[in-house]
């Protein structure tokens, strides 16, 4: 195993050291260890942003900290969601007295325990209100939407209910903009190498060389095929359109790129990507109102990338281009 | 005899947390075919931490199970946290203040452990999940006990009751949790949870069985 | 060769295609298909920044591209430089009547293009100066010091040469600060895979498993020596004494980290890592102003990490907190 | 008859286009060995995109590497647009407006040849460049002609002398470019540079004497 570690069973402990301390600027740690901060939350009067998950997705979840984005973030083990008590001390860390928004992903720990964390909160006097991501085309047909993994299209998210919180809205009115901006949004994964946990030093499962898993999850969650490693142009005209066709994308629509790696994959290989799906969307006629390209939601050392979707109206517009300052996504005004 | 005392059952509580140990490796192993390869890894450490606990703040089987349950929901997470977290919960509460544990308490534990986990996940018989070692384990004791077999016979059908109902997730497709997006493909492995139930049920009747005889 | 590519011939041409696709609000093409510029360059009366060498380092080099950063880029072939036309046309994309600063690495390529683009340049009347970064500690001895290359260091380079330029500096105040600032900055890499030239289509060279190599260059050029993996903690403790050494660094200075990953390596890797330097560097009482973590300057698929430390004095300081917006490196003022 | 006409030169650059084209792997993988493994890449990239041009705008030899030249310059980088661009640029510019390519052009294009490149390189003998393999070539060359010997032979043993400066770069050390930073661990294999010149060298040495005879 070619790993920069100490202790593997120490990764996630040692990964958030290193991090608070890299980014003093920004984020600030709590009185529980696995609940990170921006460094000004609780901001007063402003609906707070929680989300959490399992680590090895880094710049995922912490990385989206910061100044009208996240406001705390309950860090978990390598991929395994963050125990209800972090849940609980993260909304506690976010309230501004507004209510707490918390948005995170469609996986069954993250349910529970967000859902034993609120229930802690009782007698906390905190609203809190929760949107689960469910971007992930291929984890489940559409007759079962409900049932679908939540993936990249968590920071399209985050940046609404970010931007809408930082404009003065209510706990509603975050709520239903970034329900709205999962439910406009659609995404899918291509792995084409497996992933490493550091605890366990070997790879969970297998791509041969010369294939590559459509569908896969962000966790090696295996896919809906695995099929010859075909060209960039192949690769993105059959992830893209399985992406147009779900909710579905229509000629004229303004829309958000986000490309992201796995993990291992090379910039150079993210832009030849992104190159060949925006040449399919101009040919369909849909507008590209954003893109991102980059590592923005990994899966540990995976080789692959994910493409995500936000069909855009007037609120989303204006939500994606809100100024923010996160470690891993900062924009200024347009 | 036929019970044991809350105090010598600190016993099953160590004996539980050493097999989880030793199986970190194999029930990580079994997780990686058809979910995230960590099951082994979550319990172990979990488990770990807990008897780390134990060893400066000891106590009866009930404040075993207390102090597992306490850690697993604060520092474990995944799926495994608020599961075993709320199993072990009531396998404390319903012997809490029992000086002696006897059939009706051990009843009421195992009974207790399965309404709490119901609350929390919608997992039914044959969704390939450690309900499919519980549920037949809970059954087995409950009539075993009915039909007045005693505690150990029915602790032994307990645990025969829990390895069986492991060994058919073999046959099931995953309907919750990460292998469940995998469909027909999650047929033909064993589960994760329901093999790491059996292992503690297993335990529990085996140490339980020691400390009656 | 697991990538996510087509012709393996056009690498370059397509991801520059995707890159300037993706980034259109920050950057513009130019007549020369291989020379990129900040969209607003030439901006009147500032001094231009231009840099470039080989493909292959994304987001170096146009990902640093933008405001109070790089004007233009030459952008070479794959680990290599890029003709002398194409440094001739990035120095003209950036002239914005007060002179130009060529701000780019010590590679005996990248000299004779640049030294060429510069005789090319005779007769257009444009006042060229340049710094060559020679930032990589183990390249070759301190005695021959101007044989170094130049890695990782040049982001800092551009950083502080950007900001000068931005703050109205001339041409010489420009090119003393960023000489400055890469005679202040010391770097190392460790390589823990080899990468792959996509053209080639297999590795260059092999790092066993097991095994790392100290001291390895961007382009897998050999590093000093080949040992066995250690655990993070030792790699950090090796490597920062080589860079802390050689300045020397001292108890009390001012400085900035930057580690950035080399393409394959997961940032929870370079966290753990940072986390060490940190220690390493707190110990020994110097003050981290402004830390970096992430990939900043790759080589292609790579595993491994470089470390850049930079001294600080109040001007540097100044620049190295100043506003910027490039692709890669976004800062508000503090 | 002691030379050959500057128009039937061009088969000389079709013939050099080639020997690069069918060594592309061949030379990246001796760079790969001390290198970065893209020399072959490199050239014959920008060998083929001058295939290219010529297809459409042919012309006699000087044209072929004046072309080659700015294709090189224009397109290629690396240390190698830059070295061979001088290079094919002297050879360009000193058989210009000949008709007749006779002893005294071909001594003065590769003499030319070595003055442009000492202009940007400060290689010497004995640095593992492709100077090891020039150097040696235009002294046998100039030798060759001084000594009487006529143009075919005096280009055999160009070549012969290119090869066999090509083959001592094994037992150098690299003193510049990528490799230099290797130290004595450069020593022991080809360099590329010299590899791909002494094809350059012979091919232009082959192809004249077949259009002398
Ligand atoms: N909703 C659920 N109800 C009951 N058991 C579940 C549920 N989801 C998952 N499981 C059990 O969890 C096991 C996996 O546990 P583990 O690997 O520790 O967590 P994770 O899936 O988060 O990685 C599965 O084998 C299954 O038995
Ligand atoms: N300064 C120099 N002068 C002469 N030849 C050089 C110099 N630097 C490098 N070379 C030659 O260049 C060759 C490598 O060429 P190539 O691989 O195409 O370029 P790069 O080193 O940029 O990848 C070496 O084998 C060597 O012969
Ligand atoms: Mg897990
Ligand atoms: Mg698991
Ligand atoms: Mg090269
Ligand atoms: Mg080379």
């Amino acid at each position: 195993m070619q790993k920069i570690i100490n202790d593997p069973d120490l990764v996630v402990e040692e990964m958030v050291e290193g991090f608070v301390k890299a980014h003093s600027d920004l984020i600030s740690p709590t009185d529980n260890e696995r609940v990170l901060k921006y460094k000004h939350a609780p901001v007063k009067g402003k609906v707070g942003i929680v989300t959490g998950g399992g680590s090895g997705h880094k710049p995922a979840f912490s990385g989206y900290l910061g100044k009208n984005m996240v406001d705390a973030v309950a860090v978990g083990e390598i991929f395994s969601s963050p125990p209800a008590m972090m849940f609980y001390d993260a909304i506690k860390a976010a309230d501004g007295g507004k209510g707490v928004a918390v948005l995170y992903g469609n996986y069954a720990g993250d349910n529970m325990n967000v859902k034993m964390a609120i229930e802690m909160l009782e007698d906390d006097g905190i609203e809190v209100k929760t949107v689960v991501a469910n971007d992930d085309v291929p984890s489940a047909p559409k007759s079962e939407i409900e049932k679908r993994r939540g993936v990249a299209g968590e920071i399209l998210m985050w940046k609404v209910g970010g931007a809408k919180a930082a404009m003065g809205a209510s706990l509603d009115e975050v709520i239903a903009a970034a329900q709205k901006s999962i439910d406009n949004t659609r995404s899918i994964g291509v792995g084409l190498s497996p992933c490493t946990l550091p605890q366990v030093g070997h790879p969970n499962f297998e791509i041969e060389p010369g294939k590559m898993e459509m569908g896969i999850g962000h966790h090696g969650e295996p896919g809906t095929e695995v099929v010859d490693l075909a060209p960039a142009s192949i690769i993105a005209e059959k992830m893209t359109q399985m992406v147009l066709d779900d909710l579905p994308f229509e000629t004229g629509d303004d829309v958000v790129v986000l490309v992201s790696g796995l993990g291992a994959t090379p910039y150079l290989e993210q832009y030849i990507y992104f190159n060949e799906v925006e040449k399919i969307l101009s040919a369909k006629g849909l507008n590209i109102h954003k893109s991102y390209v980059g590592d923005y939601f990994t899966s540990l050392d995976m080789q692959g990338v994910t493409l995500t979707l936000l069909k855009l109206d007037d609120e989303l517009k204006n939500c994606i281009d809100y100024e923010c300052n996160s470690i891993a996504l900062k924009q200024f005004s347009p | 005899m036929s019970g044991f005392s809350n105090d010598s059952g600190k016993k099953i509580v160590d004996n539980i947390i050493q097999v989880i140990q030793e199986n970190r490796q194999y029930l990580s192993d079994i997780d990686g075919k058809i979910g995230d390869g960590d099951h082994g890894i979550n319990m172990s450490k979990g488990f770990t931490l807990c008897q780390q606990e134990l060893e400066s703040n000891p106590g009866n089987m009930s404040h075993g199970f207390g102090v597992l349950s306490k850690i697993l929901m604060t520092k474990i997470g995944g799926s495994m946290g608020p599961l075993y977290g709320m199993f072990f919960k009531a396998l404390s509460k319903e012997s809490e203040g029992e000086p002696e544990i006897n059939e009706a308490v051990v009843r009421g534990m195992f009974n207790g452990a399965v309404n709490k986990l119901s609350v929390i996940s919608p997992a039914k018989k044959g969704d390939k999940t450690l309900m499919d070692a519980l549920l037949p384990a809970l059954d087995a004791l409950n009539n075993s006990l009915d039909g007045g077999d005693g505690l150990t016979i029915a602790l032994k059908n307990m645990k025969k009751a829990a390895e069986s109902g492991r060994d058919k997730t073999i046959g099931m497709q995953a309907k919750l949790g990460r292998s469940a997006r995998l469909g027909e493909r999650s047929i033909g492995v064993l589960d994760a949870g329901a093999t790491s139930c059996a292992l503690i049920l297993g335990t529990f009747a085996d140490t339980a069985t020691d400390l009656i005889n």
